[in-house]
């Protein structure tokens, strides 16, 4: 067995409920989850208590990799993320010209909207749309709701709300609280969200099972997982695309 | 390990500076929690105490079941209220989810069954020593519940104590009701789950120092100001 | 079936506690006035009697009938209990609390604390405690909270028994008065002496069932029978 | 609202169906907080007792800071448990993070002090009445003890249903130190916040009507069981 | 300071409650042997007096001293107190808790639980809850379990205030027999014809002070102060 912190946003989508029997029937590894926040997933990796780590926030897996806490960060897949907004779509996002523009649109008509606020891959993309559009989020009225929760509690807050959130379209699709809620606005490559794998370095915590890091790396990036992962759909959507290099 | 001293050593450097948003979760967290600790009391003490001097046919089944009632989960209580009070449910148009009241009503929800069940146990004895001569002044129940909650006072104030610790120290319910929205439903114990989720567990169990050193404080008030009380009588 | 000068009447009355009768079947008349002493050795069932009469022990079967509607009975009746039972207040809080129950006037509720405390000698402890007199004060203070709100029916459990010889002969002369001004009082005592003072009649109690009733004279002077006989002389009872 | 109706045919579903998950995280839910229950009860009702029975200098404030303990954030306990257990942390090599056992360690952390502290109030009565006959048996401390805990077990019962309460709703702690592993740690609370997350109110309020029932269920258990033998003494 | 035959000497012993003196200063030595009615109105500190003498009630200055060390003193005593405390316990188990103390085996346990049982006859009562007894069956249970350690001393406190007649006689002599066969007495009551039965000395207290103490038949038949005459007399003591 060995241990996986992940994000919230990746248990979310389901897609673990898919890779993880087809890997204990293959390799005859278990490969036990934590799922935790971003933040908390780098912490755990960072103390050896987990063996591995599957984030998707660039900056601080390189900061990560670059304090020696893991040898390397191996990009396995990507899904993108999207706006999610009340169906009525006050600040007409649906129509934007880009990530930046409806952001733009939705700071204008002052609409709710929900942001993670809990430093985690997904909020720090939003962070960095927003300074893309040139606003910042430090001077938004109380229209701009820092929540300071994980994806799924960020959605059950949007829903009540009835307010703009940022979401991972894999979340969104396994949400199951939509309420009032749609996905109004996708598709910039800005909002694409790399998803890449770190081991934890065993020079360095000695307990470390290296040996089931491997088992696990090999697997995430043969083309059976390639298959799996290109090939899971929810509501005939595919979430993620298989990118790791062989 | 060092972690634990640099919480220390932040919440010392939180208190020193009077850090404006402490200062402004650590009040919010105190209205939500007396507030839901007042309101739990005047539920739950009456009828603790009726549970006490009351002989019905479920009252066994009716005071295993408020026992029981003290393991209600905070995060199904959680989800209920929220159920109830988003813009769909039955009081979706009050507008309360995602407000203090929200978080207090959540609260007394999960602390009402504790109080309640301390009270009758603490009561029941009393109401042995009472039983005769209660009865024999021909007292009516709601004089029976006054005297009895009175005289009692000392003992109902580790109930409530335990109301309010739960109260204070409780997560799961109000992240869900309350939303830990910035400056509008943060409270401590939001904030250090939101901290820990970070990953910056210093400041999270400096927040959570800060908590514990708010409990004593109220716990120490509480304290002084009952002895000078109790001298008198019992 | 209860005629008028009857105040309360016993009917077949048992009072049952963890399968054994402690208590009866008794039937018992007690009269509208006069000062009736319950005696018996312990575990004779005194205390039970009187408490099924006061309605604070459930009775097991049989009925127990006062000449007016319960209701009314049981609001001018007071007890003082075998143990007495003191509220976790002051001395002058705990005589005020029955005058409190029925809403009475401060001034009034003053006036009545001050009368009763003086007839018991308590007026020096008003402030203290009650929870930390000694024996005997506890029994004064239970006797002028029953006296207080001066009850038609006052039972009385063995209200002298921890009293000084002063303080005895001082309670009967309240008790006494109490009875002369249209109180009906219910005692029990072991003391055959103040048996003889106070009883205008007497009630005998065996292993819970009553074994001679009358007036006081009587029954002291020529009991019927010889249990009643060997107990007044202090003999063994079986 | 609707989702309630759902919740409660998904509570139903998962239990006639007898859902091998639901079973597993079930016992775990049980055990650890049975486990925790138990030695909670060890350490709190000797130390409540104890502290009723004590004087000494600072008994007050001792009292004051147990009572105040009843608010402990339970996060705050995980974060602490989870750095000691930590592999860079001192007891890290016996290698307990994310075992049934760290959760059952941080949830005796959050329960003692409530057990301690209502067990404290429960002896207090008792020892007042019993003072002067123990003290005039010449009896040691250990046998004034053993005789509050023993004489005094029905009122101790509700502060150990109380912890027990406490204990099974708990997901803050647990979570953090428990890690929510499918399969290994995974308890009822923590599934629900799962499921919550998710999303998925239905199966998260099933799953919370379960726990609530099965509290009920040792709840009536314990109290059938207490009633039988107690009809004899009190 | 302390002779051979004296058990214990109090030497200025005070009892001070709320600022209030409730007992003292006391001077007195009890001597090793003898049966010793301490007599007094209530509230006098009569109950003060047994409790610090037997070290459950702290002396606030003054001393009080064993003829042997405290510890030992504290091991051979025994005290049935004026309000019995009764364990929420069996009759049976009240009996034995006091053996069960000292790890008395099971056997001697249970002898001793069927013979004072028999002494107090409570026989028939062992396995009823003590919570339940009626008043005077609670003070026998509370003198049997003092007595089942066959103490070197043994404080009573009014044991026989809610007894029977029969009762008290019984209790008389087994009380008697206690103190021909070695135990030292010390005992509060309100009847005198009690004190006069059993008492070889008498200590009158007034007022929390000692005021008149000496051989029974010295201070019964001939008191030296005008206010313990008056009490014999059960007159008005002020
Ligand atoms: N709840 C009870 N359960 C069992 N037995 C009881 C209960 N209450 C009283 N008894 C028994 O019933 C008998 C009568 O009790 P009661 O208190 O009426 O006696 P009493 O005449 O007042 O005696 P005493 O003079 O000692 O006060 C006693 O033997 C007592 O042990
Ligand atoms: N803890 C206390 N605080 C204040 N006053 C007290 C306390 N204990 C006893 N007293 C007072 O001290 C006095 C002596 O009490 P004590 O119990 O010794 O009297 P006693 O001689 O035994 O009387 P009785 O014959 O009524 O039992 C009483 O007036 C009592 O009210
Ligand atoms: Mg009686
Ligand atoms: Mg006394």
């Amino acid at each position: 067995t060995m241990k996986l912190a992940v994000t919230t946003s990746f248990h979310n989508s389901g897609l673990s409920d898919v890779l993880l029997p087809v890997i204990l029937e293959d390799t005859g590894l278990e490969v036990q989850l934590l799922v935790v926040g971003t933040g908390q997933a780098l912490r755990l990796g960072e103390a050896g208590d987990v063996d591995a780590i599957l984030v998707h926030s660039r900056a601080a897996e390189e900061a990560f990799v670059a304090k020696g806490f893991a040898p390397y960060r191996r990009e396995i897949m990507y899904n993108d993320f999207v706006f999610i907004g009340p169906q009525s779509d006050a600040a007409k996002i649906a129509s934007a010209g880009d990530a930046a523009d409806a952001l733009t649109r939705i700071a204008e008509t002052e609409a709710p909207f929900v942001s993670r606020g809990d430093e985690s891959g997904t909020h720090k993309k939003e962070l960095s749309l927003w300074s893309a559009a040139q606003l910042d989020p430090a001077q938004f009225g109380s229209w701009y709701k820092a929540v300071g929760a994980g994806m799924g509690a960020s959605l059950n807050t949007a829903s009540g709300l009835d307010a703009y959130i940022l979401a991972d379209r894999a979340s969104w699709l396994n949400f199951a609280n939509k309420g009032t809620l749609a996905l109004l606005f996708s598709g910039d490559p800005a909002l694409f969200n790399q998803y890449a794998y770190l081991p934890i370095d065993p020079a360095r915590h000695p307990h470390v099972k290296a040996e089931a890091q491997r088992t696990l790396e090999d697997w995430l990036t043969s083309p059976k997982a390639e298959a799996l992962i290109n090939g899971y759909r929810i509501e005939g959507t595919s979430l993620f695309v298989f990118n790791a290099e062989g | 390990m060092n972690e634990i001293w640099a919480g220390m050593l932040a919440a010392f450097r939180l208190i020193v500076t009077l850090d404006a948003d402490l200062v402004e979760i650590t009040l919010r967290s105190l209205q939500v929690s007396l507030s839901a600790l007042v309101i739990a009391c005047v539920i739950a003490l009456p009828l603790g105490t009726w549970l006490a001097i009351r002989r019905f046919r479920f009252r066994r089944a009716t005071i295993a079941t408020l026992n029981a009632l003290m393991g209600l989960p905070p995060v199904v209580v959680g989800l209920i209220v929220y159920l109830l009070l988003s813009r769909s449910g039955p009081f979706g148009v009050l507008g309360l989810l995602f407000t203090p009241t929200a978080m207090i009503i959540a609260q007394v929800i999960i602390i009402t069954p504790l109080i309640a069940s301390l009270t009758h146990q603490a009561m029941r004895e009393l109401w042995a020593e009472y039983h005769d001569l209660l009865i024999s002044l021909n007292t009516t129940s709601r004089q029976r519940i006054a005297t009895l909650i009175w005289d009692g006072r000392r003992a109902l104030l580790t109930g409530a104590l335990a109301g309010f610790g739960r109260a204070i120290g409780e997560v799961g319910a109000i992240m869900i009701v309350g939303g830990n929205i910035d400056h509008a439903t943060r409270v401590l114990t939001t904030a250090i789950a939101l901290e820990t989720g970070k990953g910056d567990f210093a400041l999270a169990l400096g927040l959570g120092f800060v908590l514990i050193a708010l409990a004593l404080l109220v716990n120490f008030a509480i304290h002084t100001l009952s002895r000078t009380e109790q001298e008198g009588t019992w | 079936m209860v005629d008028a000068s009857i105040l309360v009447a016993l009917r077949d009355t048992c009072v049952k506690r963890r399968g054994k009768t402690i208590l009866g079947p008794v039937n018992l008349d007690l009269l509208d006035d006069g000062f009736t002493i319950v005696l018996g050795p312990n575990g004779a069932g005194k205390t039970t009697l009187l408490k099924v009469l006061h309605g604070v022990e459930r009775v097991s079967s049989g009925t127990v009938k006062w000449s007016v509607p319960d209701a009314v009975a049981r609001q001018t009746q007071a007890y003082v209990f075998q143990r007495p039972v003191m509220l976790r207040r002051s001395v002058r809080q705990n005589l005020a609390y029955p005058l409190k129950l029925v809403g009475a006037s401060a001034s009034d509720i003053d006036n009545g604390v001050t009368f009763w405390a003086a007839q018991i000698g308590l007026t020096e402890m008003l402030d203290r405690p009650a929870t930390r007199l000694s024996g005997g004060e506890k029994q004064k203070l239970a006797l002028g909270r029953a006296l207080i709100r001066t009850p038609r029916v006052l039972f009385l459990d063995e209200p002298c028994a921890n009293l000084d010889g002063r303080s005895t002969r001082e309670i009967e002369g309240v008790l006494q008065r109490a009875n002369a001004a249209g109180t009906r009082i219910i005692m029990t005592t072991h003391n055959l002496g103040q048996a003889r003072r106070l009883a205008s009649d007497i009630v005998f109690l065996l292993n819970g069932r009553l074994h001679e009733q009358g007036r006081a004279t009587d029954v002291l002077r020529a009991p019927q029978t010889p249990e009643a006989k060997a107990f007044f002389q202090g003999d063994i009872v079986e």
